[in-house]
């Protein structure tokens, strides 16, 4: 592996990272606080979405740890459903949902179309602000005593039969959504305003058109959410409201609402992580991205048919028949995008010149596991078999298949992939690829003994279960640990490389996008003079006429 | 996708509408105001699709009004008449997405009793 | 190995004779469900095998030591199109399939033998139309089919059998039904898979498949004395449902003989089949559905009767086939109200403008 | 491998054009600022319909399970209120039209009167929704808070709508869902008075700068943005009016 690389740095004796980037452009707490440059909001991003990891995190782990035994062993039932509870909303409202779009999205997107910054610098700006407001809502709701509706906040036990922390968290959860709707609004608007001349749309990164279709997702899904929360709190505190049979409501209809926007949220969650795929695979594959139109088409696709299929998260719910039928239909649609997408990323390595920097490997992780998520939607998205499936540990794997495995694979491949553009300097290689071997083994052994869990009717946030099921459990929490390991190394490395990394000059990968064609750290304008695009996007032999275009007039 | 960021002539400047316009506009929708509430004192009747699917009149002319005052606002007031395609499009694709969470609630709720009448 | 850590010795060996990867199949849906289920996890796994050789096979053919320079490829129709195409039949397939289990296991066959289940925070009651009540328990027949009306007293709860591979959600507020008919005797798990609150996961209990025999000696066995119409009866006695509800021509609500399954027509035009669902909605949002020529006078019963009280009710009230029980009902209380200056009609439910309605 | 150059000579080359003083740094002319900040309101505005499509479905279904508690409990609404409300919010929208004219052409004076006749007349839509307000909580039709449902379990102790609509009592399962339907008015015309509210601030904010002369210097687009905003909260209430106030009134 060592001997083909395309990493190619600059002479480390004589190297600098540039004096003048946006890391260094002014100092102070303020000038970060008060700062307009997507790239240090990107930056703040990643520092809080990585706080908030490691808390729901956390709370896995006690989820894990006391699972290991069928009795409750560890906690009071009470406190479990607690911290699963915060877990979830932790990890999908803190962190898949903003993880790749508000920092990799936030930090490259305007590089990637060629503009010096998002369309609207302050809405960035108060979109992080938001943030972070609802992390001290879900912060303060812990320390205040925590709250068990599970992440779904099913009525009625939310609006009548709890009296745990809901409202607090419904109202972070609110202000988290606008935040997420403002950095929606702020890629749609740039992407299609602030382009460089001649990019045109086909000359786009698929990251970028990944996150345009997850934009769409954000602005026009999250506001149902924010209301449907808004008459969870009216209903708790008025004690009247359209949810409680008990008032004359309806229940469904609270699922119909919040699945409107908590199913297209899953797209919002994996659909900027295909986007990172596809730059990953085509950089160290040297390869445009196989069928670019029909992968970026399919995003489209993706954000199009999420808003279709919400009720297939309601088959048993006593939802009409014919009605699921219909929802079932159009779920079968929706997963063949992926499918596509899958296939494409596979056929883009064949006659490339691959080589296996942990981007790739974190990239091949995704592509095996976002198959097996991929295909086990499926399962659920049958009505016969998603009776049975429903609500067990089947439904656990699946999705933590397509978000951890998925999505949190994705993002890693990203950090690691722009982490040269963002500080400078490259992360250490083979502890990282090490890191990323762990992460793929240890994610399976977790994840894997639930699809049988389920099969067996294992249902899904049980404090306490049957002890025939302990087994599995016990290998699930074993993986868990492994998985914690390879979780926790990128954080001690990547703080290493800080300092200590070496310089990476402006392309180490020898990558096409825009980009990977300023200084590393870029400058807080991005480019010295707005570039006139000319080419497609993953088009290496431009590169290569481009770099002895360079040398040749530095010679 | 067609539109690029590039200046273009055509909306360099972008049209300005005339008072006049927004004063024909302002006394249109006063008139249908002044329509509805009227048109809501009469019995319009229902049509009797199906038995058990009944279509009332009153609601569906209250409906149609607003929808007209509605595109007369979008239209002039919000210049889309003489917006860009991507500005209509935004607005198609708002009322779309509108629809469907309407809509397809809807098909939950209007065949729950299909199979036990 | 034993020598080493004995717990994990234990440990290991519990698993080794434990282990299964599918739960027994006990119902007659059992065997079709897993035959589904096998479809998928073949296809998918035949798909998960094709990505995976198709990014090894790649990444060892064309790793930059033996292919140092890529070539350079647009992309392919005839490919795009056979991997949007096959992929999409094998869904369709597996949505048809889905679909006719999906309706099998939600459309109760007429012949189905009905048990109530109320679910509440946290545990199952069952209830048997003899009379025969359980918790946290359901025992059944095998070879039968059997229907369950499900409903709750407060939150979600979801009804699960992973033997039978059936679940239905019990709804605040509304009945919701599943059938099964299972095939091997034995005991097998009943959860509450919809989280219901702090002790979601003690809601759990056994189900309990029995010869027929076996289950109508349990039945004689367990019997508490009245049957649910019984309790239903002595209900509708003490609520006075039979004030309004007899067969006098003066009646103010309707003759409630043989409403069950019938067909009613309602104030409004609509006509609807009494199920029990009906019945139950007609109890304690009486208003809704008001027969045509009665006037809307019943009161709710609305937090008056418990889920068990209306579905003792209804349970009286299906097996109600003649009125000569409500007439008795009257007779053996003093509940009987004078007949209130009502003209007597010939025709008990001749259209009048004031009358009630319940079924 | 070649080494990249890493952009030795790349001395921060700070790019200023000749632009007008409001146009922000990162946008290559005004028309991308505008045409951006314009677009950036429309989607806004998108977040904004979904924002209340969640609020008419529930209200959808809840008239369709509760028709005849949703009509008494119509008729208790004012429609002489309702229907002046409308008008003024209609008129607010014109006036604001012609505020964003003005703008366009540079007229101070015009622009700075029809903002404040546009303030006045929203101003006046809160007045005549609070007047609305207390009359509810007078009769105990707050949801919640204070609350009776006597008026529709016997309709002639209220005579002035009893003698307009002769309205029946209601069964008194059905008398228990008017609390349902004020609670979606309560909720629907609450959320359209908060966007009001909010619309009156950032209006205020505006006359103010407006005086100072910020926007008839060319740059309209906040003034265009905003209008977009009141045009569509004014949308709003033209649904909510025939679906609150309008229920078989025959």
């Amino acid at each position: 592996m060592s001997a083909a690389t395309i990493v190619s740095l600059p002479d480390q004796s004589t190297a600098r990272i540039p004096k003048m980037n946006f890391l260094t452009k002014e100092n102070g707490l303020l000038s970060w606080l008060l700062t307009g440059d997507h790239k240090r909001i990107a930056t703040l991003y990643l520092i809080s979405i990585s706080f908030f990891f490691f808390v729901g995190g956390s709370l896995a782990g006690l989820i894990r740890l006391e699972l290991l035994t069928p009795q409750t062993s560890l906690m009071a039932a009470d406190t479990y459903n607690k911290v699963f509870t915060m877990h979830g909303v932790i990890m999908v409202f803190l962190f898949l949902v903003p993880s790749v779009p508000a920092t990799i999205g936030n930090f490259v997107i305007p590089m990637m179309v060629g503009a010096r910054d998002l369309a609207l610098p302050k809405i960035n700006l108060l979109s992080w602000y938001l943030y972070i407001i609802a992390g001290f809502m879900v912060i303060y709701t812990m320390a205040a005593g925590g709250v068990d509706t599970g992440w779904t906040f099913t009525s009625p036990l939310s609006t009548h039969y709890l009296n745990t922390h809901v409202i607090s968290t419904g109202l972070a959860i609110f202000v988290a959504g606008f935040s997420s709707i403002f950095t929606g609004l702020n890629f749609i608007v740039t992407i299609h305003k602030m382009r460089a001349p001649g990019m045109t749309w086909f000359r786009l990164p698929l990251f970028v058109w990944s996150n345009y279709a997850a934009s769409i997702l954000m602005v026009l899904g999250t506001p149902v959410l924010a209301i449907t929360l808004v008459l969870v709190v009216l209903e708790r505190t008025v004690h009247i409201g359209v949810f409680d049979p008990a008032y004359g409501g309806d229940p469904i209809l609270f699922q119909h609402l919040f699945w409107f926007y908590s199913h297209p949220a899953v797209y919002i969650m994996i659909l900027p992580g295909m986007g990172v795929i596809s730059e990953v695979v085509s950089t160290f594959s040297r390869k445009r991205v196989f069928g670019y139109t029909a992968v970026a088409f399919s995003s489209v696709a993706i954000a199009v048919f999420g808003f279709f299929v919400w009720a297939h998260h309601m088959f048993i719910m006593g939802i009409s028949n014919y009605a699921a039928l219909v929802f079932s239909l159009l779920t079968m649609l929706v997963a063949v995008p992926s499918a596509i997408k899958i296939f494409n990323w596979a056929f883009t390595l064949y006659k490339g010149s691959i080589t296996f920097e942990t981007p790739m490997l974190y990239a091949f992780g995704f592509m095996g596991l976002f198959t097996i998520g991929g295909m086990t939607g499926v399962f659920l998205g049958a009505t016969g078999t998603d009776i049975h499936l429903t609500e067990t540990y089947f439904i656990v794997a699946h999705f933590h298949f397509v978000m951890v495995g998925g999505m949190l694979m994705a993002f890693l491949s990203g950090i690691h992939f722009w982490w040269p553009k963002w500080t400078g300097r490259m992360y250490p290689e083979k502890i990282s690829q090490l890191a990323a071997i762990v992460t793929f083994i240890g994610f399976n052994f977790t994840f894997f003994p639930q699809f049988i869990l389920g099969t067996l009717g294992m249902p899904r946030r049980y404090a306490a279960y049957p002890p025939e099921f302990q087994a599995l459990n016990v290998f699930s929490t074993a993986g868990a640990t492994i998985l914690g390991v390879g979780y926790l190394l990128p954080i001690l490395y990547l703080t290493w490389s800080l300092r200590y990394g070496a310089v990476a000059g402006n392309n180490p990968w020898q990558a096409t996008g825009l980009e990977w064609q300023t200084q590393s750290p870029p400058l807080t304008e991005n480019f010295p003079e707005i570039p006139i695009v000319d080419h497609e996007a993953y088009d290496y032999e431009w590169l290569e006429r481009q770099q002895e275009k360079e040398v040749a007039s530095v010679g | 996708m067609s539109e690029q960021n590039q200046p273009k002539e055509h909306d360099q400047e972008h049209h300005i509408v005339s008072p006049v316009t927004y004063g024909a506009i302002l006394l249109a929708l006063l008139i249908f105001t002044g329509l509805t509430v009227w048109a809501s004192y009469i019995d319009l009747g229902a049509w009797q699709i199906a038995p058990g699917l009944t279509l009332f009149w009153n609601p569906v002319v209250a409906l149609a009004i607003a929808c007209t005052k509605m595109t007369l606002v979008v239209l002039f007031f919000m210049h889309v008449k003489y917006s860009r395609k991507l500005t209509k499009l935004t607005v198609a694709s708002g009322f779309f997405v509108f629809i469907v969470l309407i809509g397809m609630t809807m098909t939950d709720y209007f065949t729950r009793a299909w199979g036990r009448w | 190995m034993d020598h080493i850590s004995p717990v994990l010795w234990q440990f290991l060996q519990k698993w080794l004779t434990h282990f299964a990867l599918f739960p027994p199949e006990a119902s007659k849906i059992a065997p079709q469900m897993d035959a589904l289920y096998f479809f998928m996890v073949l296809v998918s796994l035949v798909g998960l095998t094709l990505v995976v050789l198709l990014i090894v096979g790649f990444s060892i053919l064309y790793s930059k030591t033996r292919h140092p320079h890529a070539v350079q490829i647009e992309g392919s129709t005839i490919l795009e199109a056979t991997w949007t195409i096959i992929p999409l039949g094998l869904f369709l397939i597996m949505f048809v399939w889905g679909a006719l289990l999906y309706f099998r296991i939600y459309t109760p066959p007429a012949n189905a033998m009905n048990i109530y289940v109320v679910g509440k925070q946290w545990m199952w009651k069952v209830e048997h139309p003899g009379g025969q009540h359980e918790i946290n328990a359901l025992h059944v027949p095998t070879g039968r089919p059997v229907q369950l009306t499900i409903i709750s007293q407060d939150v979600f709860h979801s009804f699960s059998i992973p033997a039978f591979r059936v679940k239905r959600e019990a709804i605040p507020g509304r009945y919701t039904t599943v059938w099964f008919e299972a095939t091997t005797p034995g005991t097998y798990h009943l959860f509450c898979t919809q989280y219901c609150g702090t002790n979601h996961s003690q809601m759990i209990g056994d189900v309990v498949v029995m010869n027929p025999d076996d289950f109508r000696k349990w039945l004689d066995s367990s019997t508490s004395g009245d049957s649910l119409a019984q309790d239903g009866e002595r209900l509708f006695a003490s609520l006075s449902c039979n004030a309004c509800h007899n067969t006098r021509p003066d009646a103010r609500g309707p003759s409630l003989a043989n409403v069950y399954n019938s067909r009613l027509t309602l104030s409004t035009g609509e006509t609807i089949t009494a199920d029990e669902a009906y019945l139950r909605q007609a109890i304690l949002n009486p208003s809704q559905h008001i027969t045509q020529g009665y006037a809307p006078i019943m009161p709710t019963y609305q937090g008056q009767v418990s889920e068990e009280g209306v579905i003792a009710l209804v349970e009286y009230i299906k097996n109600l086939d003649s009125d000569y029980r409500v007439q008795q009902t009257l007779n053996t209380t003093d509940l009987v109200p004078e007949s209130a200056g009502g003209k007597p009609v010939a025709g008990a439910k001749a259209p009048a403008a004031e009358k009630e309605v319940k079924p | 491998m070649s080494d990249s150059t890493s952009t030795a000579n790349g001395a921060v080359v700070e790019v200023h054009h000749e632009h007008p003083p409001y146009q922000r740094h990162h946008f290559e002319s005004v028309d991308q600022q505008f045409d951006a900040t314009n677009f950036a309101m429309w989607l806004f505005l998108l977040t904004e319909i979904m924002f209340f499509g969640g609020l008419f479905t529930s209200y959808l279904i809840m008239r369709n399970w509760y028709y005849p508690a949703f009509v008494e409990a119509s008729h208790q609404l004012n429609i002489g209120w309702g229907t002046a409300n409308t008008a003024v919010l209609i008129v607010s929208s014109f006036t604001m039209a012609m505020g964003v004219w003005s703008a366009e052409m540079r007229k101070k004076g015009m622009l700075i009167l029809f903002l404040s006749l546009t303030w006045l007349l929203g101003m006046a839509f809160l007045g005549i929704k609070s007047i609305e307000y207390t009359e509810k909580w007078e009769k105990f039709h707050v949801p919640g808070l204070h609350w009776s449902d006597s008026s529709f379990l016997n309709p002639a102790s209220d005579p002035e709508v009893y003698s307009e609509y002769h309205d029946k009592p209601l069964a008194p399962d059905m008398a228990a869902k008017t609390e349902m339907y004020f609670f979606l008015y309560f909720a629907m015309t609450g959320m359209h008075a908060l966007h009001m509210i909010i619309g009156i601030s950032i209006l205020t904010f505006m006359i103010i700068r407006a005086r100072q002369g910020a926007y008839t210097t060319g740059h309209v687009t906040y003034v265009e943005n905003f209008g977009l905003y009141w045009h569509f909260v004014d949308i709003v209430w033209i649904f909510l009016f025939p679906l609150l106030y309008l229920i078989s009134r025959y």
